[in-house]
This record gives structure tokens, C-alpha cells and sequence, in this order.
């Protein structure tokens, strides 16, 4: 068992091909996409609706990495934060065998 | 028949009443998608299939040339009044103004369907004109938004993949070619699914597209009353400006319909994609808001037989 | 033709082996739900349509108040059985109770198209009964399981949007109101969809619920052997009470037939989404299993033919 | 990075606005919902259904927040634990934008 | 009409060309899944429609005796090949090697429709055959992945499912019995969604499948260029077997290209998911490539029309 | 609030089977299952796909139980990692009610 951080962003489903582009950057490559159903926030309540051309989608995007890599990214997401309204959460996890990072 | 009164329309109204006093009626995404898709293979398919038949005129090059005006015209103007009238600020009000640069494929679909129903059928390549209007507000409404300021080579690819290779866009064009190839003989094995199923499908579309309009609607938190009513204002003057190029070009009144409704709806698909994108920091609840849940409505259902009005009287007015 | 012939049935039987044979052959959820929106929207218009074509007469309002008074007894009687021969506690007894005092949705529209096929369509109001006979055993229900304990005033408003406002009921009875407007002529350019496309994806339905039913008879839990018996009682009694008082009341054989599967089919839909939120503590996994694992197959194979046997010998008895 | 507590709570749909209702009345105001597939538990196995109504399907509720108010929110949903059925886990997650709470 | 610009094979294009360009066109998953269900019930009904129309005849035992030959022979010698010309090692040789030896059910399909509009429609008893042609391969497949190894018990139990009980088999059997049981006459409720639908359906899964064929190509890193030569060179050489053996039993040409087109059509639905659980350790992204983005491209836009042409060719030569 | 262990497992659709039956006979009974959507790995970049029989489709399987069952289903997991190409993570949660363990 070995000790990572576990990334996970919420992101409008336009953006998440800029996310997979900055991870590279920060040296992160592997990760794993879930589905939403919807939620609420600050800019109101939504539901995951796939006909606005994904601008009304969320995605879920994690991502298990070494902590230092975990803080590259990181550091390369914070100017986006308000800007894509993301929400960022970052965990401790054990991963039974490390996978690209 | 009323056309208030057509199965389609009234779908449309039994969706957003549902959704109002909250049922807890939805209909599944993956369906409403595939509704969506099939809708744009279905109108792409007819479009390549009218123009095969009847040739390619000069009147097209000029349906062409009016669309892309619209299409540039519109969102300046509507920047304009956003800025003044609606309080937006810059950004805001450039990501709104290219949504009503752009069209909304359902609204053209539902009038052509009305129209066909009172035997004033469109010309066949207004749909090519529906295609060619979707994107370039897109590059109005971000060159209003930056004025200036350049953005990255990189997001450029990216955007070029948001725009010209927007799912919608490459589906509409690419059933348009395919029709075009197979025109209507090549169509008949087909027909069953894209043409007779049509106006059942479309009802179904339509029940989800007033749950999710009703909704938005329910949901919006930053639409004030002034922006309640651009999303009305617009519309009627951007009909009422397209059935004025569309009659004083000579055509018919079924396409000259057709061009003010292009001119008066407002995208929901490809441009809430691209504008997303390129520009994260506008309030992706307010364009969907005024775009969805206002002037959507408005074209089915007021808009429609509004703009089919206007038009005849047009046509007449220039013979 | 024999009845358990048509490819409706056999499609249903086929799901319903699969799952025994434990095939990993599964239809998508989005595909199951959009196929139970079709079905609904297609009767109700069905329904209205008829209606409209008619006219109002007071054979409905009699079978509208039979529809009421079998929804609010058969709940009374079942929930006696339950508590006694079926040794449920009052919780449990009350929820299946609901169940049976509403009505399958699909069984009806599943006998409706085989009685048509026989040339013995039910009356169209039996669609307006259908949406009528809903909700009404909820509520019942929910009197029975609590007897004297008030509940909140909030969770009454959630109750009311779980009843009347449940997707399955909205959608019924829009439809209907869509039908009654648009009447037979404006159906037309729909009938593809609604009509002519109906059988065909009623089977891919049923192949669906086959799969359900036969799953969750696999996994039920808390089925005891008196408790199938009972789901295998009740629509045969309560299936014969809505014959008897269908023929009393002077209907066609068709008729008869549709208020008899009414009485004896369990609702599957919105009753359970109703209970699950008025009733948290009563357990699902029974409800369901008696309604749809056991109730629902034996309708469906055994009761259609069984009523509309059943119910043309009553018919004439009453001649 | 600021500490929370993510708080995970497995509903039965026809539940969730009641789980709603009740965050609010706790303070709690953003959260996200995902979709289930299946699952298996004392009460047997199920797989996600949305046929019936509803009642056959079941859906994560995730919200994050400061431990007061999450403690809060928890205390309310104690007595509905049983009776709904629910599955509750709290867990610590850093967050890069403390959003809502 | 060129076999090329059938609207069926210009939309697998399409959703190959999106695809390539990068284009965010995506079909919705339960769509597609639900589309390759009804392409298989609809298959399987027509298929035993067909066979109840004309009677068991020795031919079908034939057919069915060659196309299991095939489907023994065919992964045998693929797996000679893979190991020795494509260097894989002994489990990644096997799980290919099975995909060759079992059959694409939407090749299939294609062929037959494109065949059905030449007036030249294969026997109804191939879609037994199809059926049929599906399993054995695995069992040779493993059997050359293990040599001597034997699986434990357990195992044995889920890979049986996986197969005889895998979703497609079971389907399209249980259809084709279906068509059997209710005919010519039974199938007319059903005609206008299982046979007027079809080709229609067929185009938006194709579409479907020009998308995925083309992502998995794009993404496909372990595929060399022996590979990629071995997935053209399988279906043209086994093709012109089944073609041979078809035309050497007397059949007629649209059935021998019928057989042509399964000994030449690769599996990527029943044995993908059989092997991913008999064979873990092989790698699931080049059988998949193999299958699905090469060799089935190959057979929709070149195999179809080679393989008829071959067809027609030996048949004339053998009478 | 009780301490319990979060196995999370991204697993091949068509190999589900096999971790459920694993898992029972480690003592693990409850789980609950989670639709994903795409991701990327060493393998490739995927994009879940429900027509290829489930071959290019994975689920993720989550299960919260007392750390020594844990340990005992990873002991039992462990040799599959490799040839199943499973992806494995442990965090810690606070359950607010223990099911099945
Ligand atoms: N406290 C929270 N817990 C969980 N999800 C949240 C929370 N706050 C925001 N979100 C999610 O992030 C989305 C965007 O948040 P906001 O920008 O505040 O509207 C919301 O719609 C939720 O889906
Ligand atoms: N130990 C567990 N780990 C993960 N999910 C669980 C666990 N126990 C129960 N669940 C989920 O909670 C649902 C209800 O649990 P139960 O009330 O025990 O049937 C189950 O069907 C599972 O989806
Ligand atoms: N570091 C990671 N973080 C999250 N998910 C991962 C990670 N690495 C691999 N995965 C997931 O596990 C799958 C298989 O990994 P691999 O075997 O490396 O291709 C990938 O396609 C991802 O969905
Ligand atoms: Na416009
Ligand atoms: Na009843
Ligand atoms: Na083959």
C-alpha cells in the first residue's frame, strides 16, 4: 500500500478537455471520469442535461498521484478556479499498486 | 387547423406546464440527446434532398449571403443593447449576443414542420443556410467580448473543435452531403424512420424541451426584468429584420418564414458549448436562461405563427 | 390467433427466461423509461382521441365512478388479508394494499392491444378511467397505515407532487387533454409515431419487464409462501369484482374485460414512488416483488385471456 | 487548502428532496449528486431501475462543509437513518475553494 | 444504385470522418446499446419468419454444418498466423484468433440489407447460422490459449454465461424462435417498427459505429503494422473460403455471400466480453482494435461488395 | 460514528462477477456500485462503450467494511491486480451506521 493524493475536480463537461491538458503538463496522466446527476450551488441548482451542447453537463474528474505531482497540478489549476468555477477537493488515499505517476 | 393548436406546439406546452407545478416528470438525457441527433440527421437528410432534386440556383448563393449577414449584423446590434439597455458587462453581453447571432435548430425544425403542414414548405436549402449560421456569431461574439486581446494558439484549436467540429454542425452538414449523394431515390429505405416518424419524434422533443425550458426558467437567479424582455424584444426584431431581407430578395413566403426565424432564434446547442469554453468567465445560467427558457418559448410559440404573418404580408407587399 | 402467441407475450416470456437463465442480457435503463414515456403518451392520445370522436356520454361517468369505487375498496379488502392470512404488519399490509388499488399501466395497455386485435376495443374512456384509478388507493393506503397519526404539513405537500403531480399521471392525462384537442385528424401526421410504430415497441418493452419482473422475483427476499399466493388471489378477485360490475353496468364485452384488468393489475409506478416517500419504513423490496414479480407476469400470461373470457360470459349473462 | 468534511449519503431517489430539505435547514447549501449502478446490502441486491417510479433506484448525495455544520446536518438525519435506509460516511477532504458553507 | 452511396454505409462514413476530425459528435451510449438490441430482435424475427415460411430443408442442416466448420477452422489457423507472422505471444494470439473465428452481427445485418436491395437476399436459415457462429470460437480460442492448463470449476459456471447465455446470443436466438412461433401473419402488428424501421435504424448505427471504430483506432497503441495487415488479410481470406465452401454446396449467390460475409466478419460484442474474463491477461485494447477498428471498416465499405461479386462469380462457375 | 475502511475498485464490466463472488467469500457483503465514464491509463485512453459486450466498459466498486475484512479482501484481491488491470484505492471513513460488516 502505498500513500497518493487523490484529486477530484467537477468540471462543466466544455472544460474538461483543458484539465486533461494541464494534468499532462503537470506530469499526471492517468485518471478516471464519473458521470453527475446534478447538484446546487452559488450559481443555482442544475440537472446533468446533454442537450445544451454539454454547457449545462458536469463531469467528474479524479485523479490518484504522488502528493508532489498532486501540488503541481494544483498550482497550475488555482488561476482557473473562479474562472471555470471548479471545485477542487483533494483526499488522502491508499492504492494498492501505483498507476502512472 | 390552429397552429397553436398542432400536437407539436401542444407537447411543447403540456413539458413546460409540468415543470412549472413541479411533476416530477423527466425524460431521460440519452433520450433527449438522441432525439436531438436524430432531428438534425432527419432536417440535413431533406435539405440534401430538396437541393439534389431541384439543383443548385442562384437564389441559394443569395439565402447564403443574407444568413451570414444576419448572422455578423445581429450580434453587434444585440451587443449594443445588452451593454446599454441590459447592464451587462462586457463579457456578458458578448456571450449573449452571439447566441442570438447564431439559431436554434429545434425552432427552424418546428416552423418548417408548421409551414409544410399549410402547404408553404421552405425552399429545401434553407437548412444548408441553418447550418451556415450556426457558427460564425461564435467569432462575432468573442471578437466583442476581447476586442483586442488575443487569446492563445492552443485554445484556438480547441475552439475551432467547439465550433466548425461542433457535434450539431458536422451532423447537420454531414446528413446534408449524404442527402445531397442519395437524393430521393437513395432516401426511400430510409424514409420510414427520417420522414414519417418525424412529427411523433418531434412531439416527443419538444415535451422534454418545455421541461427543460420551464425549469431554467424556474432556476435562473441573475435574469432581471430588462434582460426578460431583450429575450422577447430580440427575437421580434430580428424576425421582423430577416422576413424584411428574406421578401425584398424575392422569395417565396414559406422561405422568407424560414429566414425570420433563423434571423429570431436564438442557439442553445453549439454556441453554449463554444462560449463555455472561450469564455468560462460569462454566466453560463444567464445565456441558457434567456436563450432556453425565454426566447425559445417565445419563437414556438408566438414566434412561429408571428413571423408566418408578417412574411406573407411581406411577400405581398413587395410583388 | 392464440392470445399467448402474440409476439407481445412471447417477447415478455423470452425476457423473463433470460433472467432465470441468469443471461447477462439487459436493455438500458434510458431506453426502458423512454419506451414506458411512449407508451403513455401513445394511450393517452389514444384515449382522448376516442373520446373526442364519441363525445361525452354517461357510460363514462359510470365507469368512472366503478373505476373510483374499486380503487378505494379493493386497498380496504387486501390490506384485511394482508394483516390476517398474509401476516404483514400494518406498515406493510397498508403499502401492498396501495399497490393493488391502483393500477399496471402496462397490463392495460398490453390487453388493450391483444382485445383489439380480437375486435373487442375497449371503450376509449377507459383511458381516462386508467389515469383516474391512480392515485386515489395512495391515499387510502397511506389512512390505513397510520389510522389516527397526523402526518406533517410539509410532507403533504411533497405527498401531493408523488400523486397527482407523478410523471406517469401527468403524462397520462396530458396526453389525453392532447388527444381530446387535436382529435382524430390532427393525430394524423403523429399516427406514425403513436400508432403505427405502438406494437412493435410494446414488445421491446415487455421483453424489458420480463427481465425486471423476473430479476426481482430472483432477489426477492421477504416473499413468503403466502404472500405469492395472495399476489396470485388478488387479481384473480379483484378481477373478477371489476367484471362483474362492468357487465352489471351494462358495457361491451371490450369494456368489461379493461375495468376487470384495472381492478386486478398493481401499480408498479407511481404507487411505489409515492410509498417509498409517505411510508420510508414499509419495505420496498416486497411491495415490488408482489407487484411487479408475481402480479404483474400472472396478468399478463394468465389474466388477459383468463378476464376477457370471463368477462364475455358475463356480458351475456347480463343480456 | 482548507479542511472539510465531505459528507456521502446513498439515498433512494424518492427520498432526495427530503435530504434536501433537511441540508438546508442545516446550513448546508451546495452539494452534487451522482448516479448508481447497483448495489447489494440486508435488504438484497438491486440494480438501478427507473421504471419503477423511482423506488427502485438509488441515488449519492455528496456535500462538503466545516465540521460544525456538517455535525449539525448529521444529527438531523439520525433519526431518519433507519427508517430510509440511508448510507452515511464522512470523510476529511482538503478544498481548494471552500464553496457555500 | 452503387453499393458505396447507400445512405447505410455514407453515415458509417460520416461517424468515421467526425471521429478523425476530432469532433465532439457522440452518440449517447444507451442509444447505441439500444440500437444493437433492436438490429438483433429484428434480425432474429425475420430470420424466423422466414424459415416458418419455407420449411426445414437439408440445406439449412448444410449451411449450419459449414458455418460451424468455419468457426473451428478459422480461429485455428488465425492463431498460426498471429504467432508467428503478427508475433504475438500464445494468450493474445488465442483471444484474437476468436474474435476471427466467431461473427459481426451488424456486418452481417449490412450485407443483408445491401443484398435484400439488389434483390438478392440471403436464405432466412443464415441468421440461424449467424446465431450459431457465435459461441464456438471462444471454446477454440481458449482451448489454444491453455493447452493443457485447466480452469477451475467456477470459472467454467461464469464463462458459460458469458457465452451460450451472453445477451447477444440469447436475443437473437430467442427472436429467431419467436419469428418461428408467430410467422408471416403474427409478425404484421410488429412490421412497420421490426421491418419499415430497419434501414433507417441501421443508418443511425452505423453512424454510431463509424464514431467508435474511428476513436478506437485513434487510440489504439499496441496495433503494429503486421497486425494491420493480418486484419485486412483475415476477412478477404476468409471470406473467399466461406465463398468457396458456399458456392460448392449449391447455395445461391446472396446466401453465399451471406456465408462469405460471416466466416470474413470478426466479433466485437459476444467474444470481447467472454474473453476479458477467460483471458484477462490479454490485451483487451488491440483485440478490440483488431475487430472493431479495422476489420469490420474493412468488411462494411470493401467486404460487402467484394465478397458479392466473388459470390456471384463462383456460384456461376459451380453450376 | 464508527471507523471503517473505503475500498474503492475500478473494474472491467465483463469482471464484476468475479470480485462480488471474491468479495464474499472475504466476509464483504454490502457494496454499491458507480457508473464512470472514460478515463485514461497505461492502456490507453477509453471512453465507456456499452456495445462492445461491456469489454470497453468499467464500473467502480465501492465497499466500506472494518479494516481487518479489508485486509482480508486485498490479500485476496492482490493477485488479480496484474491481470486484471484493476485500479485499487483504501481511505478511511467515519460510517454513521455500520451495514453488513
Ligand atoms: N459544498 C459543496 N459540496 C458539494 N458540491 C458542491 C458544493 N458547492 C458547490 N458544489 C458543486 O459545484 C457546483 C458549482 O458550484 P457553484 O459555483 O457554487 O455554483 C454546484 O452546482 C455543485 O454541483
Ligand atoms: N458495506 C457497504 N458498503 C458499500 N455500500 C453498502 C454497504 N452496505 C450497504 N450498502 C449500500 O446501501 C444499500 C442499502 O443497504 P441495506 O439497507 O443494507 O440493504 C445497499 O444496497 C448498498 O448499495
Ligand atoms: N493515476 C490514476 N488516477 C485515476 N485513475 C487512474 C489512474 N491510473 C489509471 N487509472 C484508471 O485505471 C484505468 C486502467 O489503468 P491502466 O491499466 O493504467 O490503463 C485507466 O483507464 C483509468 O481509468
Ligand atoms: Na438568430
Ligand atoms: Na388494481
Ligand atoms: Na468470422
Amino acid at each position: 500500500m502505498t500513500k497518493r493524493k487523490k484529486l477530484e475536480i467537477l468540471v462543466d463537461t466544455p472544460l474538461l478537455k483543458r484539465i486533461r491538458d494541464l494534468s499532462k503538463q503537470a506530469g499526471v496522466y492517468g485518471y478516471t471520469l464519473y458521470p453527475t446527476f446534478g447538484g446546487e450551488g452559488e450559481a443555482g441548482r442544475w440537472i446533468d442535461d446533454q442537450v445544451t451542447g454539454g454547457a449545462g453537463s458536469k463531469i467528474l474528474y479524479v485523479t490518484i498521484s504522488e502528493a508532489e505531482i498532486a501540488d503541481r497540478f494544483l498550482e497550475t489549476l488555482t488561476p482557473l478556479l473562479e474562472e471555470y468555477g471548479l471545485m477542487i477537493t483533494v483526499s488522502n488515499v491508499d492504492v494498492l499498486l501505483a498507476k502512472n505517476d | 387547423m390552429d397552429v397553436l393548436f398542432s400536437p407539436v406546439i401542444l407537447f411543447f406546452v403540456l413539458g413546460a406546464l409540468a415543470a412549472f407545478a413541479r411533476s416530477d416528470l423527466s425524460i431521460p438525457e440519452p433520450l433527449s440527446k438522441a432525439l436531438s441527433l436524430y432531428l438534425m440527421c432527419a432536417i440535413g437528410l431533406k435539405g440534401g434532398i430538396l437541393v439534389a432534386d431541384n439543383g443548385f440556383t442562384w437564389e441559394m448563393v443569395l439565402a447564403a449571403a443574407a444568413g451570414l449577414l444576419l448572422s455578423l449584423l445581429i450580434p453587434i446590434m444585440a451587443f449594443a443593447v445588452l451593454r446599454s439597455f441590459g447592464k451587462l458587462d462586457r463579457i456578458n453581453a458578448a456571450a449573449v449576443a452571439a447566441h442570438y447571432g447564431s439559431v436554434s435548430v429545434v425552432t427552424f425544425i418546428t416552423g418548417n414542420q408548421i409551414l409544410t403542414s399549410m402547404d408553404m414548405a421552405p425552399a429545401g436549402y434553407m437548412i444548408a443556410v441553418l447550418a451556415l449560421m450556426e457558427t460564425p456569431a461564435i467569432i462575432v461574439g468573442l471578437y466583442l467580448a476581447r476586442q483586442g486581446n488575443n487569446s492563445d494558439v492552443q485554445q484556438k484549436g480547441d475552439l475551432f473543435r467547439e465550433t466548425v467540429l461542433n457535434g450539431s454542425v458536422v451532423l447537420l452538414t454531414g446528413s446534408f452531403i449524404i442527402g445531397l449523394i442519395i437524393g430521393k431515390e437513395g432516401f426511400e429505405p430510409v424514409a420510414p424512420v427520417f420522414q414519417t416518424g418525424f412529427t411523433g419524434l418531434l412531439c416527443l422533443f419538444l415535451l422534454d424541451m418545455g421541461l427543460l425550458a420551464a425549469r431554467r426558467l424556474r432556476n435562473a437567479q441573475t435574469l432581471t426584468f430588462r434582460l426578460v424582455s431583450l429575450g422577447i424584444a430580440f427575437p421580434i426584431f430580428n424576425g421582423l429584420l430577416g422576413s424584411i431581407i428574406g421578401a425584398s430578395l424575392g422569395f417565396d413566403a414559406g422561405t422568407t418564414t424560414a429566414l425570420a426565424l433563423l434571423a429570431a432564434s436564438a442557439s442553445y446547442i453549439a454556441v453554449p458549448a463554444a462560449i463555455r469554453l472561450a469564455l468560462p468567465k460569462a454566466d453560463a445560467g444567464l445565456y441558457l436562461a434567456m436563450s432556453l427558457a425565454i426566447t425559445f418559448p417565445f419563437n414556438i410559440v408566438v414566434g412561429i405563427p408571428l413571423f408566418t404573418s408578417i412574411s406573407i404580408f411581406m411577400v405581398q407587399l413587395w410583388l
